[in-house]
């Protein structure tokens, strides 16, 4: 699938400029991280992608199609969006009638619905928590509730909004795991998050965003080694390059084996 | 609350909630009793002068012309014509009979009924709401009670937002909002419960918030950061609302 | 200094109804001015231990609890709530439901917690500029408490629990809902407050960010203190990885590269002993490889 | 001795937990109303969140919570719902005790509810329509129906009374099939909070476990 996104603007109706000519496409299945600071536009612009918000000029193009031309819930087949807070979406009692409720809008079979359950949940970490109550699961668990219930209907593009707040180790490694199951299986992953550990682990692509516009994107190297672009949206790289940054190794690392390896030759070359 | 500054307008906003709260109590009641529906009419005029005053002139006609009228024929309607206590016909309409008595009382019941309105929209627009609470409690109302009127005024409009963004994730799970009569009866329980299950735990999290600011604990009197006075104009206007009340009685005992 | 504010004494708690108990025999105590971090997995107890430090377990919520929390030699179960408020404030993650919901503007929400306490009127304005200044949020003061930022909200009720003057804070995650910028402010105002004398008591999952700014550490896992000391002590202990927490980046980095002789420490927690300590490596390295060059 | 009589009630039967609920009860109340107009339904929905709450925290405060329903509607919208607020009242005790009485635990018990507060409801509702506002607060459907009603059976009460309890039978009925399929939603974490201790000592775990 792709997304083509030509010239987006949005305005707010009280007036405010949103997103003020945003072109992007995105195709493939390299995960794509969205970063920047609140206000950015970061949001508003996902929010976009499956057609909760139209465009105020421009137009967004999905295979071709208008993405204006249906309404969200039927784009919901082909594109997931997980929010923030899980709070917002879950009401059922139970974690297996939350993924059940998605597939089941789509008209899915009994016995497909349940072969995805069986997958799906033991994917998401919750396959021993089956029959328990949403709102009974700790933070981690219910984010990845919510994660299930979109991957459940099996959509070819997914938005992951803020996915990392609020995680612990475990969580972050269940994530990454995840986001690694969409690359490999041909599903594109886009994610906002605040955490460039993150970022720099998972992503191979990432877009800065700013003021409701496209700062700089490419991969992990190009944006963290772009100081202006840095300082401009006011993103910090991930505590081991900023070590690294501030002993002046010649090469960019992200992570601690990357460091070690760098800092090693430096020590040598000396 | 707009903010029209004439000089009538800030003596308004300045009287204590209390006199507002007694005269808006009294003009309706008064009128009520009173067993003619002119004298109604006459202090809904005055009203409407006084709204227009403040600069609340549109908006008012606009409540008496649009609920109004409507309720008014409604009553005309039901009493006029069909008032068991109708004894003296004034016109015949073919398949009813309307009569005085009940014409009288429609009338009478429709012009309390905007006074109420009028008097009431007029005190919310010069009133802040805390300011009312903050009197009210001020003269002996529970704390509690209190807390309850301002919280379901501020709650309820955040719960308002977060329907918004329920909706949104639910349209994003495939739940069609604006599809056929079916599909929209479909929608509202996955609105109702996401907003139902979270508003709850929201409650649990206000609870504690209360309780670690100190909320109802006993001993100390609660005190308040607003301040509520009552000045010479207010107990005059207080005399002035009771004295109305008192002779609007007098045509029933003499 | 050293006196001794909360002391937890073998506390067990199980939610009414629950099969499982959420604490399980902690034992602890945290001296006045410290600044202790508790760290572990979600589902861990944190919040439940938070909720307990601050009374609201066993007053709010219902349930079965053994032992006892002793805050400045006040028995939580024994006084309410409201009253160990003085002693002791929360501030947990979600801003937005740390609002009074009675206020019209956050000078009203700051007087919330004093006028149920009955300070009179003339007493609020001078405390309710003193905190805001401390807080930085003095050109807030007139505004709708509803319609600010998530981060503007966590720093009013920030400022809605120090008004109150307590000695402890404890913070339950505080910042998660925020930006990093957010949370940086939230966090440089902590660490003020420190500094002047609150003892705090942290919950977070930041590890670069506990390994900077608390004395202490508590590691916790279903419910119970499995691990406990300086940052220093717990982020070098072998069964770290156990409790599904890893040190600081920093840690790793420079253990590999430290060997006896080059300083008096042998590993980094923070960003600044890391880059420090690095920079004497690479000078140690460059003297010794020269004479060979 | 009524001052502290007074006082007692309210401590026993408001504690902050109950009372942080009305707020977001009375929010329940609207934002059904909301939604159905939103979704173009043609109901009024308006007393969800008071069943919820009589489930959760009891008669009384399910009444303060219909009491405060129809304040914030006199003060937002409209003031004529002010003395409607002894009809919310009264539906909120009669709910409320039916559920303490645990008719709530099956469907036979919901029914019951549903009719003791179609009727109360009505009945009350139809009183102060007639003897406060005189047989119409304004002009929409029910009122028209009542007036055809009127028209035909030159009974004023009988005619507000039937609109009512029509009206009622349908609304109700559907806040009741509501209410019942949430509150079966209630996380247990939530509901156990308001319910009684159980009686199991803290580490030996729950009969049966």
């Amino acid at each position: 699938m792709k997304i083509e996104i030509k010239n987006l603007k949005h305005k707010y109706p009280s007036g405010g400029e949103a997103l003020r000519g945003i072109n992007t496409t995105f195709e493939g299945s390299n995960p794509v991280a969205i970063i920047g600071q609140n206000g950015a536009g970061k949001t508003t612009f996902a929010k976009h992608l499956n057609g909760l918000l139209r465009p105020t000029e421009g137009q967004i193009l999905i295979d071709g199609e208008s993405i204006s031309d249906h309404t969200t819930a039927y784009w919901s087949k082909y594109i997931g969006y997980v929010f923030q807070n899980p709070d917002n979406q879950l009401f059922l009692e139970t974690v297996r009638k939350e993924f059940e409720f998605g597939p089941k809008q789509q008209g899915l079979s009994r016995h497909e619905i349940n072969d995805r359950i069986e997958f799906i949940s033991d994917l998401v970490g919750l396959k021993h928590r089956l029959s328990t109550h949403p709102f009974d699961l700790n933070a981690t668990e219910k984010k990845f509730c919510t994660i299930g219930s979109i991957l459940m209907m099996d959509p070819k593009i997914i938005i992951l909004d803020e996915p990392t707040c609020g995680q612990d180790v475990e969580g972050n490694q269940r994530l990454a795991k995840i986001i690694n199951y969409l690359k490999n299986n041909d599903r594109l992953c886009i994610t906002i998050t605040h955490d460039m550990k993150f970022v720099v682990r998972n992503f191979d692509q990432i877009i800065v965003m700013s003021k409701g516009e496209i700062l700089k994107s490419g991969n992990k190297y190009n944006v963290f080694s772009d100081v202006k672009t840095l300082l401009e949206s006011h993103v910090a790289p991930p505590p081991i390059t900023r070590v690294g940054q501030a002993l002046r190794l010649k090469d960019i690392s992200f992570s601690k084996e990357e460091f070690i390896d760098h800092f090693t030759r430096r020590i040598h070359q000396s | 609350m707009e903010n029209i500054n004439n000089s009538i307008a800030v003596l308004v906003r300045k009287l204590n909630p209390i006199t507002k709260l007694l005269i808006v109590f009294c003009l309706g009641i008064g009128c009520l009793i009173y067993p003619l529906p002119f004298v109604g009419y006459g202090v809904l005029c005055l009203l409407v002068i006084l709204g227009i005053l403040i600069g609340q002139g549109k908006q008012v006609l606009k409540l008496i012309v649009g609920f109004g009228i409507p309720v008014t024929l409604m009553l005309l309607f039901i009493q006029g014509l069909y008032s068991p206590n109708n004894k003296t016909m004034i016109a015949d309409f073919g398949f009813a009979q309307m009569g005085l008595e009940g014409t009288m009382y429609a009338l009478k019941i429709s012009s309390t009924l905007l006074i109420f309105l009028a008097a009431f929209y007029l005190m919310l627009q010069t009133t802040k709401n805390s300011e009312t609470v903050a009197a009210l409690t001020q003269s002996g109302l529970n704390m509690k009670l209190g807390y309850l009127i301002l919280a379901s005024l501020n709650v309820v409009p955040q719960m308002q937002r977060k329907v918004k963004v329920i909706q949104e994730a639910q349209e994003s799970r495939g739940v069609e909002t604006s599809g056929s009569f079916i599909q929209r009866t479909k929608a509202f329980l996955p609105l109702i419960g996401p907003v139902v299950l979270s508003s709850l735990t929201d409650a649990q999290e206000r609870g504690m918030t209360l309780e670690t600011r100190g909320f109802g604990i006993s001993g100390d009197k609660p005190t308040s950061y607003i301040k509520v006075e009552t000045t010479g104009l207010d107990i005059v206007l207080r005399m002035i609302a009771i004295c109305f009340l008192i002779s609007s009685l007098l045509p029933r005992i003499l | 200094m050293t006196s001794t504010l909360i002391q937890v004494n073998h506390f067990s708690y199980r939610y009414n109804q629950e099969t499982e108990v959420a604490l399980k025999n902690v034992h602890f105590e945290v001296a006045s001015g410290e600044f202790v971090a508790i760290i572990g997995a979600n589902g861990s107890g944190k919040s439940t231990l938070c909720n307990a430090l601050v009374g609201l377990i066993p007053n709010y919520f219902v349930g079965f609890s053994e032992g006892s929390i002793i805050v400045d030699e006040k028995d939580t179960a024994a006084v309410s709530v409201g009253e160990l408020s003085q002693t002791i404030g929360l501030v947990f993650q979600n801003p937005f439901n740390q609002l009074s919901y009675t206020a019209d503007t956050v000078a009203e929400e700051l007087a919330f917690g004093l006028g149920n306490r009955g300070v009179p009127r003339e007493q609020m304005f001078s405390k309710i500029k003193e905190i805001a200044e401390l807080i930085q949020i003095d050109e807030l003061l007139d505004k709708n408490p509803l319609e600010l930022s998530g981060g503007q909200v966590q720093r009013v009720a920030l400022a809605s629990a120090i008004i109150l003057e307590p000695k402890i804070l404890v913070l339950d995650e505080c910042t998660t809902q925020l930006d990093p910028i957010g949370s940086r402010q939230i966090m440089n105002i902590i660490k003020k407050l420190n500094e002047n004398g609150i003892t705090i008591v942290m919950v977070d999952h930041d590890m670069e960010r506990v390994a900077k700014l608390a004395d202490k550490v508590y590691v916790i896992q279903h419910g119970t203190i499995v691990l406990g000391g300086t940052p220093e002590e717990v982020f070098c202990s072998p069964h770290l990885a156990e409790f599904s927490v890893n040190p600081p980046d920093y840690y790793e980095i420079t253990k590999k590269f430290i060997k006896p002789g080059y300083s008096e420490r042998d590993f980094a927690l923070t960003e600044s002993q890391a880059i420090s300590l690095l920079q004497e490596v690479i000078l140690y390295e460059d003297r010794n490889q020269k004479p060979q060059a | 001795m009524r001052q502290s009589f007074f006082r007692r009630f309210l401590q026993t039967q408001f504690s902050t937990k109950a009372l942080v609920l009305i707020p977001i009860a009375v929010g329940i109340n609207l934002i059904g109303g909301t939604l159905s107009s939103t979704l173009k339904l043609p109901l009024f929905l308006d007393m969800i969140g008071t069943v919820l709450i009589a489930c959760l925290a009891g008669p009384w405060v399910a009444a303060l919570c219909g009491l405060a329903t129809n304040l914030f509607l006199s003060i937002v919208t409209n003031p004529v719902f002010l003395p409607f607020s002894i009809v919310s009242v009264l539906c909120g005790l009669v709910t409320g005790y039916l559920v303490k009485a645990g008719f709530f635990k099956n469907k036979l018990g919901v029914v019951i509810t549903w009719l003791a507060c179609t009727l109360t409801n009505a009945i009350s509702a139809a009183f102060i329509t007639i003897f406060i506002y005189g047989g119409a607060t304004g002009i929409n459907s029910s009122s028209l129906f009542t007036a055809a009603l009127i028209a035909t059976t030159k009974e004023i009460m009988l005619s507000v009374f039937s609109t009512s309890i029509l009206e009622n039978l349908i609304d109700k009925g559907i806040v009741f099939l509501i209410a019942y399929w949430l509150v079966k939603k209630i996380p247990r974490r939530f509901s156990s909070q308001y319910a009684p201790l159980d009686k199991d000592y803290l580490l030996k775990g729950r009969k049966g476990s």
